[in-house]
């Protein structure tokens, strides 16, 4: 069981790992970086609380062994997180009720980002395609939607100034 | 987990039954056979490797002629065993005379233990049916294209036999 | 109410609200702890067996593999969860002694230095299993010569030595004599999964002054720490439950079930154990909402009275009781529902099948009685010929109405929310009900009207 | 067990010089949606592993009257061509975003049903698969490369490198029904192409998912359309016998008589929409 050293971007900083052979990127992540923002559901790809952008598209980081995404570019919900105060979806988030009990909030987050970043103005419909593949337990979706509409407004009036 | 069918080969009852005791006949038809061996009159030990859609594995097989009636009917005990559990179970087959030709009527019970038992009883179920309708398809192939030369078939006590 | 109202009718910023959305807020699993094992579970394959043997000499020599658990290795093995509360008997295994009684019922837990380590050793637990015939349906299983489930010999949780829990108001029979009109129903809901995000799991971590912290995504924080003193025979004072934080529970998180085999991995190693089910266990193994099959047989009058209602109910507890027996004595209070009928029979059955436990889900015990005893009343309303609204309206509960487990009725609501529900959906009620409050009745609370 | 070995071969022989080399016991994954959480679960548990993200197998090409599916191409990779529009909405109707990022064409062909929903618009298209061993390559009909539940053609010493579907002018059409709207399992999976001949049919493909061992040809069905002008009659007609060329399970999506009953209709609705009075959806 020969472990393997993989490289790959961390938000804004390079991180090396030692990892066993087929370890997913969540383990990596959760265990190893201690980023336990991504969160562990059902480690199916079903529940959609462990997604995490690489190259700036949502992936299901339970089923993706870190040793495929040498090199590239991993944005999870700590690296979106300004030092100071919150990046608009997260605003949006809190301050819509966009949760109850929180543990899809991180996924939800991420497949916001990625959503706003492809298309600054979804549809609604846009918006229910997109979270397809969240699911959330207690809130229900509603105050979900809505916050992405209110952080696509305020990320379409910042006009990309805020951080990506 | 209970399995039963029926199909009709093309030849007769005793060719059918001399090639099911033939271990160089069960390692050309059964899916994924690799060794075969008689350890006994009655009992035959082999490994079989199946590799399916996310689950690979080699299975140790051990099955017994339990109770046999040249060339009508038979009763077959077993066990097989691999890294993903264990299947036990007994199974009976009839084999009748259909115009020269023979209909194999079988029906068989089997526990299964580990972690195939969490499967969806319909993948273990099909996934058997499957690999009995494909083992039956294969031995009718083969006894098209060799005719056993005697009835009484295999008389040598242990034999081994690898695939080339 | 003139004084100033600082949080109702405001929107509060939730205290949670900032590590929600940034991911901090660490709920149980995002804990790790030096040294930490890992414990799975190897469970039934059959719904109903017994256990001839059990052989661990494969799965001891996995590499990683730390140790094994079975039920001689339990303290207290038998317990019942509602113990606390005096519910008798004890009937649930921690670990299964000679028989299992559900499919994915725990038999051994495998303790060893990685998940992986511990899922190899659980394949390789080796059961001799002898199947016994499994019953799943709770007619059924009330019939001669269904497959016993219990240990006391029959299928049904006993109340005061009555298999069921009988509630009863004047006579029922006399009273569908009487009646103009008699509605028959049949009512069956599904066993419901909670499907939690966040699957139901534990870390106990062994402290330095002999206690054991356990953290927990429990939603029953105490009931957990008692019910795991009781089972590992240790006084309450050296555990340390930490919870709070629960990724989405909705009832499914009251049972005890991590707790106690973690904690005991946690002793006989004295190293941190996790045991966090994985997202097949917790739709499978988990205990779901019960199974309800529920018969009405309703007397009425011409012009709409309900004068006789008939309830038998039954609750699918699956193989253990958790907390269905409570469930269904909640149920027998509420059966006949939120209105005024002055006769009523309830036989409501809390009746062990082979299927997974069944136990707390909102409002357990009364929503499908909800489910059954509402949609009778449409029926009713349609044989008699008037509204769904009249049907409830000239039945509704006022306050002094006698309930049939003999209580009185008090702050009845029933007839203000329907009045408040048909003006937000624009409905015009007629006069006499828009007049009609929840006020005593004249010359109530006595049987009859 | 633990996985002693992980490999993430870069080309296509070096993908085979490995399978030779470790056997049939070696796991071959693409996007992972298949494997993963097998083995996440502890229901696989290989020694050895290969992933085929990196193997250059991804590229989707219109060459030759065909268009060229990379047997490791993203759903996403399908769902950005706009070749062939009836492909674009079998992988829109598939998975999730962050699944349809991983999961890949080939692996489709493997996803147990009711999953397979791509497998089912491939299979109405006529497709072939590549498959690549020791010796070389060969191509099979898709149709034939099937051989029962969770079983096929594949050799142990072989791979699926590549999907290539004729391209066609023949209208096509698709549904797929499940018990959401989006990321669902199927019910049932409906797709259909026709070949006209003035205004009669002249030949007729239509693919089941979700009611058979692996996706089926509805063959008695598109026998029923050939020669008639797809009128309402031979809809129905066509609709009614298709229950026969299913072999519906139960799961628990739905059970077996539920499917039965939704090929008859769903395959009515697909061969609506491709009925003369609506537009061709022609290519």
């Amino acid at each position: 069981m020969a472990s393997t050293i993989v490289t790959f971007e961390f938000g804004e900083r390079e991180v090396e790992v030692m990892v066993r052979p087929m370890t997913t990127l969540q383990i990596v992540l959760r265990e190893q970086l201690g980023a336990t923002a991504t969160k562990d559901g059902c480690r199916q790809g079903g529940c959609g609380s462990c997604i995490v952008l690489v190259d700036g598209e949502p992936v299901m980081s339970c089923l993706l062994p870190v040793e495929d995404i040498a090199g590239r570019r991993v944005t999870t919900l700590e690296t979106i997180t300004p030092a100071e105060g919150l990046h608009p979806i997260q605003q949006a988030f809190l301050d819509s009720y966009a949760f109850q009990c929180g543990y899809c909030t991180p996924g939800m987050v991420m497949t916001s980002k990625a959503l706003l970043d492809h298309h600054p103005d979804p549809s609604g419909d846009d918006i229910g395609e997109a979270l397809a593949g969240n699911v959330c337990r207690c809130t229900g979706y509603r105050p979900i939607i809505r916050a992405i509409g209110v952080a696509a407004e305020a990320l379409r009036e910042s006009d990309g100034e805020q951080p990506r | 987990m209970n399995l039963s069918g029926s199909r009709t080969l093309d030849a007769p009852r005793e060719a059918v039954f001399a090639a099911i005791c033939d271990p160089a006949t069960l390692l050309a038809v059964i899916p994924g056979c690799r060794a075969i061996e008689r350890t006994s009159e009655t009992e035959y030990r082999g490994e079989i490797a199946l590799r399916l859609p996310g689950i690979v594995g080699t299975y140790r097989t051990v099955v017994r002629m339990a109770d046999a009636d040249p060339p009508g009917y038979g009763r077959l005990e077993g066990e097989v065993v691999g890294s993903l559990g264990s299947i036990h179970g007994h199974a009976s087959f009839r084999l009748t005379d259909a115009d020269g030709r023979t209909t194999v009527d079988y029906d068989g019970q089997a526990v299964i233990g580990g972690p195939l038992a969490r499967l969806d009883s319909r993948f273990i179920e099909g996934l058997a049916g499957s690999l009995i309708g494909q083992g039956l398809g294969n031995l009718n192939t083969r006894l098209q294209r060799h005719p056993p030369a005697g009835a009484s078939g295999d008389q040598s006590p242990t034999i081994k036999e690898t695939p080339a | 109410m003139s004084a100033r109202l600082n949080v109702v009718g405001q929107s509060v910023a939730r205290s949670d609200g900032i590590g929600h959305v940034t991911g901090r807020t660490q709920y149980t699993t995002d804990r790790t702890f030096p040294g930490m094992l890992h414990l799975k579970m190897a469970r039934s394959p059959l719904h109903h067996a017994r256990i001839k043997g059990i052989d661990l000499s494969e799965a001891e020599r996995v590499p990683g593999f730390v140790r094994a658990l079975t039920a001689k290795d339990v303290p207290h093995n038998r317990y019942t969860i509602l113990g606390l509360i005096g519910v008798e008997p004890e009937e649930e295994f921690v670990l299964a002694e000679d028989r299992v009684r559900f499919k994915g019922e725990a038999i051994v837990a495998i303790v060893a230095e990685t998940e992986e380590a511990a899922f190899e050793a659980v394949s390789k637990v080796r059961l001799d299993l002898e199947e016994l015939p499994a019953v799943f349906d709770v007619e059924e299983a009330l019939k001669p010569g269904a497959p016993i489930v219990t240990h006391w010999g029959n299928n049904t949780f006993m109340y005061e030595g009555h298999p069921c829990r009988r509630v009863r108001l004047g006579d029922v029979e006399r009273a569908f004599g009487q009646a103009d009109h008699i509605i028959e129903g049949v009512y069956n809901t599904s066993p419901i999964e909670h499907a939690p995000t966040e699957t139901t799991g534990c870390i106990a971590v062994p402290e330095a002054n002999g206690r054991y912290a356990v953290y927990t995504n429990t939603q029953a924080l105490y009931f957990s720490l008692d019910n795991t003193a009781i089972i590992l025979q240790v006084p309450g004072s050296r555990l340390h439950f930490i919870g709070g934080t629960v990724g989405g529970g909705f009832g499914g998180k009251v049972d005890v079930i991590v707790e106690p085999i973690a904690t005991l991995a946690a002793m006989k190693t004295n190293r941190p154990v996790k045991f966090s089910y994985s997202r097949s266990e917790e739709m499978q193994v988990s205990s779901t909402r019960s199974a309800w099959r529920i018969y009405l047989k309703d007397g009425v009058t011409s012009d709409g009275r309900l004068i006789a209602r008939k309830v038998t109910s039954y609750a699918d507890s699956g193989a253990y009781s958790r907390q269905t027996p409570y469930a269904l004595t909640k149920h027998a209070a509420n059966a006949a529902g939120p209105y005024n009928i002055p006769n009523v029979s309830i036989d409501a059955y809390c009746v062990f099948t082979n299927r997974p436990p069944t136990s707390a889900m909102r409002g357990f015990g009364i929503t499908m009685a909800s489910f059954a005893l509402e949609v009778q009343m449409d029926k009713i309303a349609e044989r008699v010929g008037v509204d769904p609204w009249t049907i409830r309206f000239l039945n509704a509960y006022r306050n002094g109405d006698m309930k049939p487990h003999r209580k009185l009725a008090e702050d009845a609501t029933l007839i203000e929310t329907m009045q408040a529900a048909a003006t937000l959906v624009g409905h015009e009620l007629p006069d006499e009900f828009k007049a009609m409050t929840s006020a005593p009745r004249a010359g109530s609370h006595v049987e009859g009207r | 067990m633990t996985v002693s070995s992980y490999f993430l071969p870069r080309s296509l022989p070096e993908a085979l010089e490995i399978l030779q080399r470790h056997g049939p016991d070696l796991l071959v994954m693409a996007g992972g949606t298949v494997a993963m959480p097998l083995i996440n679960e502890g229901l696989s548990m290989p020694g050895a592993v290969m992933g085929l993200r990196r193997a250059g197998l991804d590229r989707i090409e219109r060459t030759d009257g065909a268009l060229r599916i990379g047997a490791t191409a993203t759903l996403t990779q399908l769902l950005d061509q706009d070749a062939i529009p009836v492909l674009r909405e079998a992988a829109r109707t598939t998975g999730s975003w962050a699944i349809r990022n991983m999961a890949t064409v080939g692996g489709n062909l493997f996803t147990p049903p009711p999953g397979g929903d791509v497998a089912v618009a491939l299979l109405a298209l006529d497709a072939s698969v590549i498959l690549a061993g020791p010796t070389g390559e060969r191509a099979l009909p898709l149709a034939d490369f099937f051989t029962g539940f969770l079983t096929n053609q594949l050799a142990p010493d072989e791979l699926l490198v590549e999907l290539r579907v004729p391209m066609t002018s023949d209208p096509a059409a698709w549904v797929k029904f499940g018990r959401k709207h989006a990321n669902t399992p199927a019910v049932v999976t409906v797709a259909a192409r026709l070949r006209w001949s003035g205004d009669k049919i002249a030949d007729a493909r239509i693919a089941l998912g979700a009611v058979g061992p692996h996706p089926i040809r509805a063959r008695q069905a598109e026998q029923r359309l050939v020669g008639t002008r797809l009128g309402p009659d031979a809809i129905a007609a066509a609709a009614a016998v298709a229950t026969e060329d299913c072999e519906p399970f139960t799961d628990a999506i739905a059970t077996d008589w539920y499917r039965r009953r939704m090929v008859a209709i769903f395959v009515g609705r697909v061969l609506e929409q491709l009925a003369p009075r609506a537009e061709p959806e022609g290519r």
